[in-house]
């Protein structure tokens, strides 16, 4: 049994945490439930020793603990898989589960048969298919969340926190994962489960705690709320979902894609696309669907000019076609895109929260050649407030917003270029049901415009709520092309699942 | 045994402690085409002031078949292994200019004598100051142990007349721009001095320009050493004092020489040969030019 | 929120005055231990001296912020000084078709600034195009540019140069010298460059996170060209005033800079990891090197107890810093 | 599943491979044009020289893994070579106390190495305790270092050594160079540390990705002032050889060899941003900067064109690589 007893955290500028207790019971799913900035995963991290100095105190089985570091919460049997992937891009699979925690042979070297054996089980356990001996960089976000949550199960610890492990990873994997939690919740695991997949929620969870910009609001069994009970409570009020629009008028075509074809890399002949055909057009949303590795993001990537050179086929905007040799290209021919890794690819860290969203579009904002310092913050400003982004001031680090506000700064800094096409890989990964709502509104409001967008996600109902039309990919080809009207989620996902042969 | 190797031209190497001094450009260079001139296949060594990069230069040349090394040392302790391992694979050396501490490992040793070229120096800066006044000295490098001979030879004079008080010791690594900048502070420190000796020309050079800039080039005496060919018209033109000129040219050709008539059997060479340092003032500059007299 | 302001400003002013407190104690201690510190003519005599040093580094803070390094400053500030140098004293003379070309001093210079801008040039170029890493590539033409140095001088210094030519380096303006008065400018020019226009803000971009600044739409490859030849025009203007102030161009002039100058850039607070990190810090860096020369001289240091207590101090002063931005 | 793993082992044996065929075809050219190049006296000739700078860039390696840099190398290896060659011939005396401690060949070079670790612990001391940036720190101790040998050698060689301490310099065993033996144990001891202990994964780990290193919980502090202090006693191990090669501790030695063995280490592979590189690929770097010195020597190039030419066949050679790492 673990309690947290009145613990507040403050940062330069923010309260994250005031005053929150909580009390996690062995065998039981407890949610942790809030908007982005609630506090979530800064109470997770005081809970598992990577924040030393907060007030309250945590009381591990009846007596009063303060961790030194993360490893004295691990010998204490607390586990976290943290938001924010923490892996080692340039080490292996297994490397990077054991780190920390090698095993030593007797002459005090590194175990790597040892190792490299309980990697596999982990990964057979997980169902996970990557080599033990893969770099870490060469494996998809969504597989690497699998690699973060064998190293949780690594330690088998008595407290397991989860903080959106799903965030990244398809169904497939999600039932995998859930299967395993079943099992922790029999052996008598404490497990802390934090997701804004809130039927994910209903599906695992046992009990809940909601917070609210870092306040305790209240707790009680998920049996004994409903889903929108439960939106109200993070929230503070009501909120529709739900469809936003209906019917889509299809004016003149935007983006059309003839004959896309994506090879590995310039020696050999293995494809990742294989001759992708369609076309996109003015004010409408269409959905890309497909499981993980499909090459979803391998397809946007090579519109936006990423992959030049190992790509064949033609690019048309507007009927004409262009080369697009670079995202340089690709951003002058009016092509944005929000990208699926939003810390490697997506922000610079370094740089404040005005300079972010600025970044794209300075040009637009200069006086005499200069950069107007005013204009770039009433941009800011902007959409912060469109966004609802949580951010202490337009001069907070990126690096310190919480997981899902970063989100909402990459879709701003793209919203400002307005391109005509607009591409968002995962677009609300990480992002509360709240702002996932603002951002469907968006999303509609821009494609009501002249404006095309392509989503890619890998959750079928947000597809189901915004797209006009939905492409389904599997292993690298276009395997439907459903309209919103006959679109289920079943004829989705037979159309998801690669043929094997 | 030797008409089988006569059959090629032998080949000489010049090893030369350094070559950002135009004084050992002038050693080395000469040197070669001393050789050359006496039919000798030549190639110049840069040991860059690393007795380390030194060894290396000895193995290579005498891997690569050089027959003789004109050789001019890193440091007089330090370069003597390297000598000694020439001499062990049959091949003779030159010392020219600094010497190397060891009776036997050059065949001969053609030198500049710094410590009693400064000792000129000193007597002439004494006789300059009238015996008195307040000085600077500014140093070489502080690892280089000619620093310390030129150092030791100027004050083993100037030391004995009590009225005649050093007020600044600096260092400027043998470097024009770091001596005009060690001069510009000691001026601030020290705006009354009457003079400042220098380790070598090029600092003496730095020196002077900061003086000039400071207009003060009048009432302070510049002294150097090594008899470089700007320093030789700055005496002409009345800027500087004095510098002791060593005669590179002279000591590269002597040591050519040698090595041709080594070449020819003659086994009985100097072990030393002091090549005297002579002091240059504003009244016999005119016999000199750069790096040596007027009629070589 | 408004706190929160605060305190950002705060700590951007904090980041920037760090180096100040080092470089204030230093001085006060200084001055204790010397009469001659303070005075009108020293400080002048120290700002002269540390006026390359500054040219130099503020390119080399815009190379850093890129996470880029640049080796190469010390030899082509040699080689253009050199060129420089050897221009005006002989001009271009073409035997084979007798041709002969002149130079003015405004031409010489112009043609060092650019000769300097294209070794600057090939570095980015070798490191955009090959992709070579920074470090090699200016470490090559490190190399490279003091060879070309000692052909185009064969090893001797080009000294007698014309008089007027000297003013560069030893002429004063308004009561300031000169090379204070164009390191000014430069520094100006480049705090301008880092906070207001479009190249600075890519700089920072880049260093931050190069992927993501392409993945916005930037042209690397293009910002990171221009950054280096900005830092070889600015090696190549610190060649110009050392030549003029010696009035004489050494084959072996800036051995060792680009360490003093990396130092400055590092001293005031610019991490070699890229994305932060300012031009004034640079400034107080260098400030804090040359002042400590000029005080060790002052005190008459024994050399052989200098480079100990040089090294001490420097430890000390971002020590200092540290200690006071320790906070965040 | 099996695809990946070939595609690891293809790329891993790549990163390892490519510098051996710039090697490769340095080797070739230089013995067409030289007949004394691949001569067996001049190949132990080119071991012999560079191992030194194998020993120094062993120790780089670890320390750029770790994201860090160490300059002070240079210095270190000039002290710790003097206070050896000090030791052995003058001992410690205390007249004060009439005390006089000789030393042994063993013991005097246990104190060097002992020296050269304890330099690099306040390398790491400083780096870790006080944030200090790598950069800084060791630059300082760079200083100080050398301002102590100055102060320990007082500006003159230590020479006359017992002829047993020349041994390790220019010895041989079993038809192997004695210091190429120290070098190649040096260097396989570091290759299994890199490969095969806890200390080399968490020297990855910390260079790639320093914050999930921590949250591991690794403890980050002891491991990087561990490697530096290695760096540090393998600095003076080469300053061992250094002076028993010499058979006299020059006080200015080492000068700029952190430049050489940072290019070493970047020449074969490894990333300044750290986390990513190989000892052998270290290893391999220092050949080439070897063999091309040596090769430039035997060819019949002017000290001027030597130092062009080496610059352009650098570039050259890391340019080979990355046009045939590129493909990835
Ligand atoms: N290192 C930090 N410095 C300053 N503020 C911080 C820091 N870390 C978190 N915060 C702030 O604390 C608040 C809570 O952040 P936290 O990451 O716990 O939110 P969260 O509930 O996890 O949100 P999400 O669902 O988006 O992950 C946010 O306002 C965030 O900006
Ligand atoms: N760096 C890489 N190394 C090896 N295989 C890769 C790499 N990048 C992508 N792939 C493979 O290319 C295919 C497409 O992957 P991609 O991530 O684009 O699909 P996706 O549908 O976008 O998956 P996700 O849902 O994670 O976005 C997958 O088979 C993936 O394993
Ligand atoms: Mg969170
Ligand atoms: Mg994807």
């Amino acid at each position: 049994m673990l309690v947290a007893d009145n613990i507040s955290k403050k940062f330069p500028g923010v309260t994250a945490l005031d005053c929150v207790s909580l009390e996690l019971q062995g065998g039981k799913v407890t949610a942790l439930i809030g908007e982005n900035g609630a506090g979530k995963s800064t109470l997770m991290k005081i809970l598992s020793g990577v924040y030393t100095d907060y007030e309250g105190n945590i009381i591990h089985n009846g007596n009063i603990v303060r961790f030194k570091n993360t490893r004295d919460a691990q010998a204490k049997g607390i586990a976290i898989i943290h938001q924010e992937l923490n892996l080692v891009p340039g080490l292996t699979v297994t490397e990077n589960i054991f780190l920390g925690c090698e095993t030593l042979s007797p002459l005090g070297l590194l175990d790597k048969k040892q190792m490299r054996s309980r990697t596999l089980q982990l990964l057979g356990r997980l169902k996970l298919d990557v080599s033990p001996d893969a770099q870490v960089e060469s494996l998809k976000v969504g597989q690497q969340q699998m690699v973060e949550i064998a190293k949780a199960l690594l330690h088998n610890a008595e407290v397991i926190i989860m903080d959106e492990p799903t965030s990244a990873i398809g169904d497939k994997e999600v039932k995998v994962l859930f299967g395993i939690i079943e099992d922790l919740k029999k052996e008598g695991r404490i497990i802390v489960y934090i997701s804004h997949k809130l039927d994910e929620l209903f599906t695992i969870a046992d009990t809940y705690v909601v917070l609210r910009d870092g306040r305790f609001i209240e707790s009680g069994n998920m049996k004994d709320v409903s889903h929108d009970v439960l939106i109200q409570k993070m929230v503070g009020r009501e909120i529709t979902t739900g469809r936003q629009k209906t019917n889509v008028e299809k004016s003149g075509e935007l983006l059309s894609i003839e004959g896309l074809t994506l090879f590995k890399n310039n020696r050999q002949t293995a494809k990742l696309l294989k001759n992708i055909s369609f076309k996109l057009h003015k004010g409408e949303v269409l959905g890309i669907f497909g499981l993980m590795g499909a090459g979803r993001t391998e397809l946007l990537e090579t519109i936006f000019g990423l992959h030049a050179g190992r790509a064949t086929g033609k690019i048309l905007i507007n009927k004409k076609e262009c080369s697009i040799t670079s995202p340089a290209a690709a951003v002058k021919a009016g092509i944005a895109l929000v990208p699926e890794d939003r810390k490697k690819d997506g922000l610079v860290l370094s740089l404040d929260v005005k300079e972010n969203i600025s970044i794209t579009t300075l040009h637009q904002l200069l006086t005499a050649g200069m950069v107007n310092g005013n204009k770039a913050s009433s941009l800011a400003e902007e959409y912060i407030n469109n966004l609802r982004i949580k951010t202490s001031s337009q001069k907070q680090q990126v690096k310190t917003l919480s997981g899902g506000n970063q989100q909402k700064i990459v879709l701003a800094k793209w919203m400002a270029t307005n391109p005509y096409v607009l591409m968002l890989d995962e677009p609300t990964r990480g992002i509360d049901i709240h702002a996932k709502t603002e951002i469907y509104k968006l999303i509609s409001q821009l494609a009501s415009g002249q404006m095309g967008i392509l989503v890619v996600s890998s959750e079928m109902p947000e597809l189901l709520a915004i797209a006009d039309r939905i492409l389904v990919m599997s292993d690298g080809c276009i395997t439907a092309d459903i309209s919103i009207q006959n679109a289920t989620e079943d004829k989705l996902l037979t159309a998801a699942i690669p043929k094997t042969n | 045994k030797s008409n089988t190797t006569s059959s090629k031209p032998k080949k000489v190497a010049v090893i030369v402690s350094t070559l950002n001094n135009p004084w050992f450009v002038v050693l080395a260079q000469t040197a070669a085409a001393q050789a050359q001139a006496l039919g000798y296949e030549t190639k110049i060594f840069d040991s860059q002031n690393n007795t380390a990069t030194e060894t290396d230069n000895f193995e290579n040349a005498i891997s690569a078949g050089y027959n003789a090394i004109l050789f001019n040392p890193t440091d007089a302790d330090g370069s003597v292994a390297n000598a000694l391992e020439a001499k062990a694979a049959g091949v003779p050396v030159f010392c020219m200019d600094r010497e190397v501490n060891s009776v036997n490992a050059a065949t001969s040793q053609i030198l500049s004598d710094n410590y009693s070229g400064c000792v000129s120096i000193g007597k002439y800066f004494v006789e300059k100051m009238n015996r008195q006044g307040k000085y600077a000295e500014i140093l070489g490098l502080v690892g280089d142990n000619n620093t310390w001979n030129r150092s030791k030879g100027f004050h083993s004079v100037v030391d004995f007349y009590p009225g005649l008080t050093m007020v600044a010791q600096q260092s400027a690594d043998f470097d024009r721009n770091k001596a005009m900048e060690v001069m510009e502070s000691i001026l601030q420190a020290h705006p009354d001095i009457n003079a400042v000796f220098c380790g070598n020309d090029a600092m003496a050079a730095g020196a002077y320009q900061a003086l000039a800039a400071a207009g003060k080039a009048d009432n302070i005496k510049v002294f150097g050493f090594d008899g470089a060919e700007d320093v030789i018209e700055s005496i002409q033109s009345k800027k500087i004092v004095a510098t002791g000129m060593q005669f590179p040219k002279v000591m590269a050709k002597t040591a050519a020489i040698y090595a041709d008539e080594y070449f020819k059997g003659k086994r009985d060479f100097p072990k030393k040969m002091p090549v005297a340092v002579e002091l240059v003032t504003q009244e016999n500059v005119s016999e000199y030019t750069g790096y040596g007299k007027k009629d070589q | 929120m408004q706190a929160a302001k605060n305190i950002q400003h705060y700590r951007q002013r904090m980041a920037k005055l760090q180096p100040l407190i080092a470089l204030f104690i230093l001085c006060v201690i200084l001055s204790f231990l010397s009469d001659k510190f303070l005075t009108v003519t020293n400080v002048w005599n120290v700002m002269r001296q540390i006026s390359v040093n500054i040219i130099i580094s503020t390119g080399m803070t815009l190379v850093v912020l890129t996470a880029g390094i640049d080796l190469s400053v010390g030899s082509v500030l040699a080689l253009c000084g050199a060129i420089t140098a050897g221009l005006l004293k002989n001009g271009i003379e073409l035997p084979s078709s007798n041709l002969y070309i002149g130079f003015t001093i405004f031409g010489a210079c112009i043609a060092g600034l650019a000769a300097g801008a294209v070794l600057g040039l090939f570095n980015g170029w070798a490191i955009t195009k090959f992709k070579v890493p920074p470090f090699v590539a200016t470490l090559a033409m490190l190399t490279v540019a003091r060879g070309l140095t000692m052909l185009w001088t064969k090893g001797f210094p080009i000294t007698g140069l014309d008089s007027k030519f000297a003013h560069l380096g030893t002429g004063w303006f308004l009561g300031v010298p000169l090379p204070v008065w164009v390191s000014l400018i430069i520094v100006l020019a480049a705090v301008v460059i880092t906070n207001k226009t479009v190249l600075g803000k890519y700089i920072y971009a880049i260093g931050g996170n190069e992927r993501a600044a392409s993945l916005s739409g930037i042209n690397i490859n293009k910002i990171k060209i221009a950054v280096y030849s900005i830092a070889g025009a600015l090696a190549a203007a610190g060649g110009l005033i050392v030549t003029s102030r010696l009035d004489a161009a050494q084959p072996n002039a800036g051995t060792g800079y680009e360490l003093d100058s990396i130092a400055a850039v590092v001293i005031g607070g610019t991490s070699l990891s890229g994305g932060r990190g300012t031009i004034l810090g640079t400034v107080l860096g260098a400030v804090i090197i040359g002042v400590l020369n000029n005080g060790l001289v002052l005190l008459n240091v024994s050399p052989f107890w200098q480079q100990v207590v040089k090294g001490l101090v420097i430890l000390a002063a971002v020590i200092i810093d540290k200690a006071n931005t320790k906070s965040e």
